[in-house]
């Protein structure tokens, strides 16, 4: 009983894949810029460029946007649970700033 | 009215399911869910533990005497990291195809007459791929551990030592398993074909990969590349 | 074991046919499979009462010498993790599979052969921790194994028995939790929206995602021990600059939620039972079922209210107390909402009733002198007392355990189509009411006065010894208690009454089908318009008629899963396959390693025939 | 109805009975949290008193409504038995979110308040007190005057106090029910904890241990006096001279014995030769107070663990200070213990000894420092607390760690000796 969805085709496909691998050099490359590293914006980007890379292929290659909005609860729900722990340990050892370690 | 009214006559077949998906397709999202608070304890536990190693190797710091016995340079080795990276990346869009070719089985044609849409259109040439990539980032990550030993770093010398070799050694585990589920489905590709009716168990298998993916996003930011 | 010695126990007159113990080794009647669980439970209960009296006997006078001081450790610590991981988890998973299928009209779980393999892990890792006291090594580092006590400080094979033991038992938690919540998501009979869902039922599914969450962060806890003690990782090893506070933190991440884990299934019971002898509805089912998700989703930023004496620091002690002070409100609105649905209703005092009634005035006590805890100042003077030993066996006896006691006295009937006797239920209740608050009432006071929890004597003259006493008296009586609950459970078996359909005038559709139910248990899936279909259902067709002969699934052409044994072997080679660990402390890596291959490789085996054989002929 | 309001009368009695007795016989008991004798407590027990109070209400009003319920609607014969089917009522729930939140409100205030009261930085005049956690035993440490001592805790009255407290093995937790709440001692951490005696006069008070630490977690207490500045000064002045010395003692440390076997063998020899020579200089004369009055000793701060049975020892034997003193410092004992000026005295592993003699109690308040006791304590250290480090030494003991009797060790003439060389360390 396979559900029907209208589903993301070789043109999306290609489109994410090149997107993950820009960022994925642009992550490496800014890891190489010692002034960038030192600058206090080092992280955050950082994060926010993982956190768009996990985005995408959640949305895309694991078809979440097209899913059953079932499946967007069962995920983003924990997912939710999962980052609030992390920030909160973090905090807790001291090292809500992560560079600080 | 509770009992009176009938959802199917008496026997034959199953009522179909409430929300007309399938079982095992719910089974592995909740699974994914679980496995991201699995994930979280074994990443926040390399944060916490960020810098708190008494003795080298570190991974971006240099550690010079006394601390070290001899000075150790950073250890992380990123440019091979990179791209062991993008090889995973890579996985998964050979996977997405790999899916997309057994969904179409029943359209022959559907990627286009030519070379590259038969290409297109190979269920067993993707996930053959896919699970050749995987193996190749195993292999870099096996490349990778055995370095890193050589240079002094076991799962014993260090808290870094410790949380590191875990947490990718949990997710390299993960990824193992996903190439033996891509074989066996491989494996039934060639013995029997997968059609549309397959659909399915190929989708389950393809958000387990993609999954492990996106785990591996997170280390790698997390662990390689900030500081 | 627990198998052979529980199968005759259970009447199954719906299908005579299949019964013999080799019938139980491969069923994959989720109804059969509750009752595993049940017995098996029971079974466990009556080992860690026996734990526990032994520590009261220690307890009784100042002093004592009834035991050693490493054979009391062990006492304790597998008094503990029996009560919650061998006890109270399993009889709620008892009623999870009994239930949630009956409650929302499926004809099984969703994956049958998973449930099976559910129970034999649990049965299987049971026996291998309790193993441990055959060769004197029982668990001693507490039920929350802190280390670096367990881990540098503990070198024999008692702290490995806890360990492998507990990471076995999670395998099965997480695999009935999958499937229960899909089972939920997906076998809702036509009609039965989330709104319509039994409130047991509603709270079970809450249940499995805190399980499916809570689990994973003990598992990797228990890994990092696994690896520290086995291959000399330095996790929690303070000479490596190693934080004990880290293992504190996740078992905690995982403990408080455990802790509605083990109570929410209880609220469920109660609020089937409360409604159908108020004859009354649940009195604000909406606000029940959101205050059980609000719990849930607060139950997982508490946890830290376990560690206000570690020194976190003004902020985070803060942070827990409000948070853990918030919980309270969710929960009263579940008190309240329970005493009004009893509020100008026309109460039946069944035995379900009064163990029902039992949980909303003992857990409040509970409750409230939880909400003391949660101010860290106070909890400064209380922590590690008494008094909380006192806190937590009001919420965990007083909820959980009488919720449990109120489930089988309600659903007794429905698995074994006889009644059990309400005369000695009724001695059961009042002499658990009153042993229960006699044994922990006063433990208020002895933590007050300066009794630390753990303790295996205390020194006479300190005005411990009046409520000492006191205590172990009160045990005595719960033991009594407990005996004539068994023996009920025991003669009801043959002599019960026979029960019928529905045999309490309950609304909800476990109630519409033949006691015990037949193997496919709906001949027609309900269509459900509301949420008290039975009541609604004005003496409609009552069902199949009670004490007929209820048609077999073959006779009415209904596809039935096939029996299978490979769920049994896979949780078996399972447990082997841990159990090959402690060869290493016992210096036999060589063999160990082996173990470990062999067992995984029997594993996998195993787990292909399962996988490969179809569930069900084609039809 | 009388029959209901009867009840809930009863009740409510009943209720407020239970929670005075509960303060009251907890304020008469001198071991409890409510026995206030520091600002500290003082802050904590008003906390917890509205806890209690506001605790009762609820508790009140919610069983009270319960059993109003329970016997006002319990089904009678002439009663309709189909009750009106009521779902539910927006507004009572709403009322039942809203008075625990604002009842929640009420304890959260003064309890963050409390919080960072109790949490600040201690003053800096403060007296510093180091506690280092053993399984199972507590080393006292006052750096500002460099002193050491073990199990038993001078405060003086009305001086704010700072504890330091940190571990050698596993977590333990510092506990003065009179004095302070816990705080934990955490492996790679320093805790803190501060507060002011407050007592009126010299007072006794039993500490605990309250994190469970091993086999001997019930085992590891400890004593807290509170006494005068004056006796304070005079008390650390007394800790900081050093011990009754035996010339023959000046000697360099004889390397402390590999195994049991051969240590406990070794003194027997070596006292036969000196003990006639060697004549112990009488302890310096001790002026003023040196240790809390044994008379004084409260009761409840007596303890009174039974030995095990079968270890007696004849306390009629007398004792050589002098003999004692070789066999100590010439034996086992080097291996762990410190006493100062003797050379071969200077192991960190177990209780600081050089002025035991002045102590009120043993193996960390166990047992008194009496004769009976401590003979039995050194004949056999293990049958009376489980597990410890400690050896057995007592000729012919059983030693339950080993788990063999020992064919040679001390005799009780020798163990009489040591014990008058241990009494004499005033
Ligand atoms: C069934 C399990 C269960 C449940 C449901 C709870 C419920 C709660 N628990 Fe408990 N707890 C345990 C099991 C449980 N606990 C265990 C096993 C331990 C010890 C672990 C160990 O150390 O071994 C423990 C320990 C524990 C501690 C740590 C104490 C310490 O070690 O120092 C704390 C601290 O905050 C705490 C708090 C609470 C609170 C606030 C609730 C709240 O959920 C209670 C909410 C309920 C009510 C408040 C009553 C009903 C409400 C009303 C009638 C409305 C009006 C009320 C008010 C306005 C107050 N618990
Ligand atoms: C659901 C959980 C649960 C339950 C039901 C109980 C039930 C009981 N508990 Fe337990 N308890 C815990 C959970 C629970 N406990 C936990 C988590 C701890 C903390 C452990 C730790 O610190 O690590 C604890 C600790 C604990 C302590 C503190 C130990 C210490 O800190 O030193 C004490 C002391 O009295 C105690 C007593 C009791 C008693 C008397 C009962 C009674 O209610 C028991 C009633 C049951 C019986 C009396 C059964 C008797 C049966 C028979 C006599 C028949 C026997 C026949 C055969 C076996 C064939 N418990
Ligand atoms: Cu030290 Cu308990
Ligand atoms: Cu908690």
């Amino acid at each position: 009983m396979g559900e029907v969805h209208e589903h993301p085709n070789w043109g999306t496909y290609k489109w994410v894949a090149l997107i993950l691998s820009v960022i994925t050099v642009v992550e490496v490359w800014v890891y190489y810029v010692p002034s960038f590293v030192a600058s206090r914006l080092f992280v955050p980007v950082l994060l926010t460029m993982s956190a768009v890379k996990f985005a995408i292929v959640v949305m895309f290659y694991m078809h979440l946007k097209y899913d059953h909005k079932l499946f967007r609860a069962l995920f983003t729900g924990p997912l939710i649970i999962a980052i609030l722990t992390m920030v909160i340990l973090l905090f807790l050892f001291g090292h809500l700033a992560i560079r600080a370690g | 009215m509770a009992t009176a009214a009938t959802a199917d006559v008496v026997g034959h077949g199953h009522p179909p399911t409430t929300t007309g998906l399938d079982h095992r397709k719910i089974a592995i999202w909740a699974f994914i869910g679980s496995e991201c608070m699995l994930f979280t304890s074994l990443i926040s536990t390399y944060l916490v533990y960020k810098g708190r190693s008494v003795t080298g190797p570190f991974p971006h710091e240099v550690c010079n005497p006394p601390q070290c016995a001899t000075t150790l340079k950073p250890i992380l080795n990123i440019p091979v990291t990179s791209v062991s990276t993008f090889v995973l990346l890579m996985s998964s869009l050979a996977m997405v195809l790999a899916l997309a070719a057994v969904e179409n089985k029943d359209k022959p044609g559907w990627a286009g007459t030519g070379a590259w849409g038969r290409a297109l259109a190979s269920s067993k040439l993707w996930l053959l791929m896919t699970a050749i990539l995987g193996a190749t980032f195993l292999g870099f990550q096996a490349f990778e551990f055995t370095s890193f030993v050589h240079e002094g770093l076991t799962i014993r010398q260090n808290l870094f030592g410790s949380s590191f070799f875990t947490l990718t050694g949990f997710h390299g585990a993960h990824v193992t398993v996903g190439v033996l589920w891509l074989l066996t489905l491989l494996a039934i590709d060639v013995r029997r074909g997968l059609g549309p009716k397959d659909a399915l168990i190929v989708d389950i298998s393809a958000l387990y990969w993609h999954f492990v993916d996106v785990v591996w996003i997170a280390i790698f930011t997390l662990v390689y590349l900030i500081r | 074991m627990a198998t052979a010695a529980t199968a005759p126990a259970l009447p199954h007159t719906g299908y005579k046919s299949e019964s013999g113990v080799w019938s139980w080794l491969t069923t994959v009647d989720h109804k059969r499979i509750g009752a595993l669980y049940l017995y098996t439970a029971l079974l466990w209960f009556l080992i860690g009462g026996l734990e526990a009296m032994m520590i009261r006997i220690q307890l009784q006078g100042p002093n004592g010498r009834f035991v050693s001081a490493e054979t009391y450790n062990q006492l304790f610590t597998m008094h503990g993790t029996t009560m919650i991981f061998l006890v109270i988890m399993p009889l709620s998973a008892a009623f999870f599979n009994l239930l949630i299928p009956l409650q929302i009209g499926a004809r099984d779980v969703a994956f049958p052969r998973l449930n099976a393999f559910s129970y034999w892990v649990y049965l299987f890792g049971s026996i291998f921790m309790n193993a441990s006291w055959l060769i004197k090594a029982a668990p001693d580092g507490g039920w929350f194994g802190y280390v670096p006590l367990t881990s540098t400080y503990s070198p024999g094979l008692n702290i490995d028995f806890w360990m492998l033991g507990l990471q076995i038992l999670g395998v099965s938690s997480l695999a009935a939790a999958f499937n229960f919540i899909t089972t939920v998501i997906n076998l809702r009979a036509p009609g039965m929206h989330f709104m319509r869902m039994p409130i047991f039922t509603w709270m079970a599914f809450i249940v499995q995602f805190l399980l499916v969450l809570a689990f994973p962060v003990i598992t990797i806890a228990l890994v990092f021990l696994q690896f520290d003690r086995f291959f000399g990782t330095q996790f929690y090893e303070a000479a490596a600059g190693a934080d004990p506070l880290l293992w504190q933190h996740l078992f905690w991440i995982f403990g408080h939620p455990e802790v509605y884990i083990l109570v929410l299934p209880a609220f469920g019971l109660v609020s089937e039972i409360l409604p159908t002898f108020s004859r009354k509805p649940l009195f604000g089912y909406p606000v029940m079922v959101y205050s059980g998700i609000l719990i849930a989703f607060l139950g997982f930023g508490v946890w830290a209210h376990h560690m206000f004496a570690v020194g976190m620091g003004p902020i985070a002690d803060t942070l827990f107390a409000v948070t853990t002070m918030l919980i309270g409100i969710p929960t009263g609105v579940k008190i309240f909402n329970w005493i009004f649905t009893m509020w100008g209703g026309d109460l039946r005092f069944t035995t379900a009733m009064k163990f029902a009634i039992g949980l909303v005035g003992l857990f409040t006590i509970g409750g409230i002198s939880g909400v003391m805890h949660a101010s860290p100042p106070a909890d400064l003077q209380q922590t590690d007392t008494y008094f909380i030993v006192a806190h937590f066996h009001y919420v965990l006896f007083g909820g959980s355990m009488m919720g449990l006691f109120g489930g089988v006295y309600y659903y007794y009937p429905k698995l074994t189509g006889r009644m059990l006797s309400e005369k000695l239920g009724t001695w059961h209740f009042w002499l658990a009411f009153i042993g229960m608050n006699l044994t922990f009432m006063p433990m208020h006071w002895s933590g007050l006065m300066g009794m630390p929890r753990r303790t295996w004597v205390y020194d006479a003259g300190q005005g411990l010894e009046v409520f000492n006493l006191m205590s172990s008296i009160g045990a005595y009586i719960q033991a009594v208690s407990v005996m004539i609950f068994v023996w009920n459970l025991w003669s009801s078996r043959k002599r019960g009454a026979v029960a019928g359909n529905d045999p309490w005038g309950a609304p909800t559709l476990e109630w519409s089908i033949p006691s015990p139910p037949p193997e496919y248990n709906f001949a027609t899936i309900p269509t459900v318009t509301s949420r008290y279909p039975l009541w609604d259902r004005k003496s409609a067709e009552p069902g199949a008629p009670a004490g007929g002969r209820v048609p077999s699934a073959k006779e009415l052409g209904i596809p039935m899963p096939n029996p299978s044994i490979w769920p049994l072997f896979v949780a078996l080679f399972m447990t082997f396959m841990f159990a090959s660990l402690l060869l290493i402390h016992l210096g036999k890596t060589p063999f160990a390693i082996a173990g470990i291959i062999t067992f995984a490789f029997l594993m996998t085996l195993s787990l292909y025939r399962w996988l490969l054989t179809p569930l069900e002929d084609e039809h | 109805m009388p029959a209901e309001s009867r009840l809930r009368r009863l009740v409510t009695a009943a209720l407020t009975a239970a929670v005075a007795s509960l303060i009251a016989g907890c304020v008469q008991n001198p071991n409890s949290v409510f026995h206030h004798r520091t600002d500290f407590n003082r802050d904590v027990g008003s906390l917890f008193e509205l806890l209690i109070w506001l605790g009762t209400i609820v508790f009140i009003f919610t069983e009270g409504m319960l059993l109003w319920a329970i016997v006002k609607y319990r089904s009678r014969p002439g009663k309709p038995h189909q009750p009106e089917q009521v779902h539910g009522n927006t507004r009572l729930e709403i009322l039942w979110t809203v008075i625990p939140a604002v009842v929640l409100a009420i304890i959260a205030v003064p309890t963050v308040q409390t919080i960072f009261k109790t949490q600040g930085a201690a003053r800096a005049d403060a007296l510093q007190v180091e506690v280092t956690g053993h399984q199972w035993w507590w080393e006292f440490r006052y750096p500002q005057y460099g002193v050491a001592t073990a199990n038993e805790l001078y405060l003086p009255i009305g001086r704010t106090v700072s504890f330091a407290l940190k571990t050698h093995d596993v977590i333990h937790s510092f506990w003065i029910p009179a004095l302070g709440g816990k705080r934990d001692l955490v492996n790679n951490r320093t805790n803190h904890i501060w507060f002011t005696p407050d007592s009126t006069t010299e007072e006794a008070f039993n500490g605990f241990c309250a994190e469970y630490c091993g086999t001997s977690h019930a085992n590891m207490r400890f004593k807290a006096f509170t006494v005068t500045s004056e006796e304070f000064a005079s008390w650390i002045a007394h800790q900081q001279s050093p011990a009754l010395v035996i010339p023959a003692l000046g000697a360099p440390p004889t390397p402390p014995p590999a195994n049991a076997t051969k240590a406990t063998k070794a003194p027997t020899k070596t006292t036969t030769a000196t003990a006639t020579q060697t004549q112990a200089q009488p302890a310096p004369v001790q002026a003023g107070f040196v240790s809390f009055a044994r008379e004084r000793m409260p009761h409840h701060a007596i303890p009174q663990t039974p030995l095990p049975p079968g270890l007696t020892f004849d306390t009629t034997l007398v004792g050589d200070a002098s003999r004692g003193g070789m066999l100590v410092a010439t034996g086992l004992c080097t291996g762990c213990h410190t006493i100062k000026g003797v050379p071969t005295m200077q192991a960190q592993t177990g209780p600081d000894l050089t002025h035991v003699g002045s102590r009120l109690t043993i193996a960390a308040g166990l047992f008194p420092n009496d004769t009976r006791h401590l003979a039995a304590w050194i004949k056999n250290s293990r049958a009376m607390k489980p597990g410890i480090q400690m050896p057995t030494m007592g000729k012919g003991q059983y030693d339950p760690i080993v788990k063999s009797t020992l064919t040679i060790g001390f005799t009780d003439q020798q163990i009489a000796d040591i014990v008058a060389y241990l009494q004499a360390l005033k």
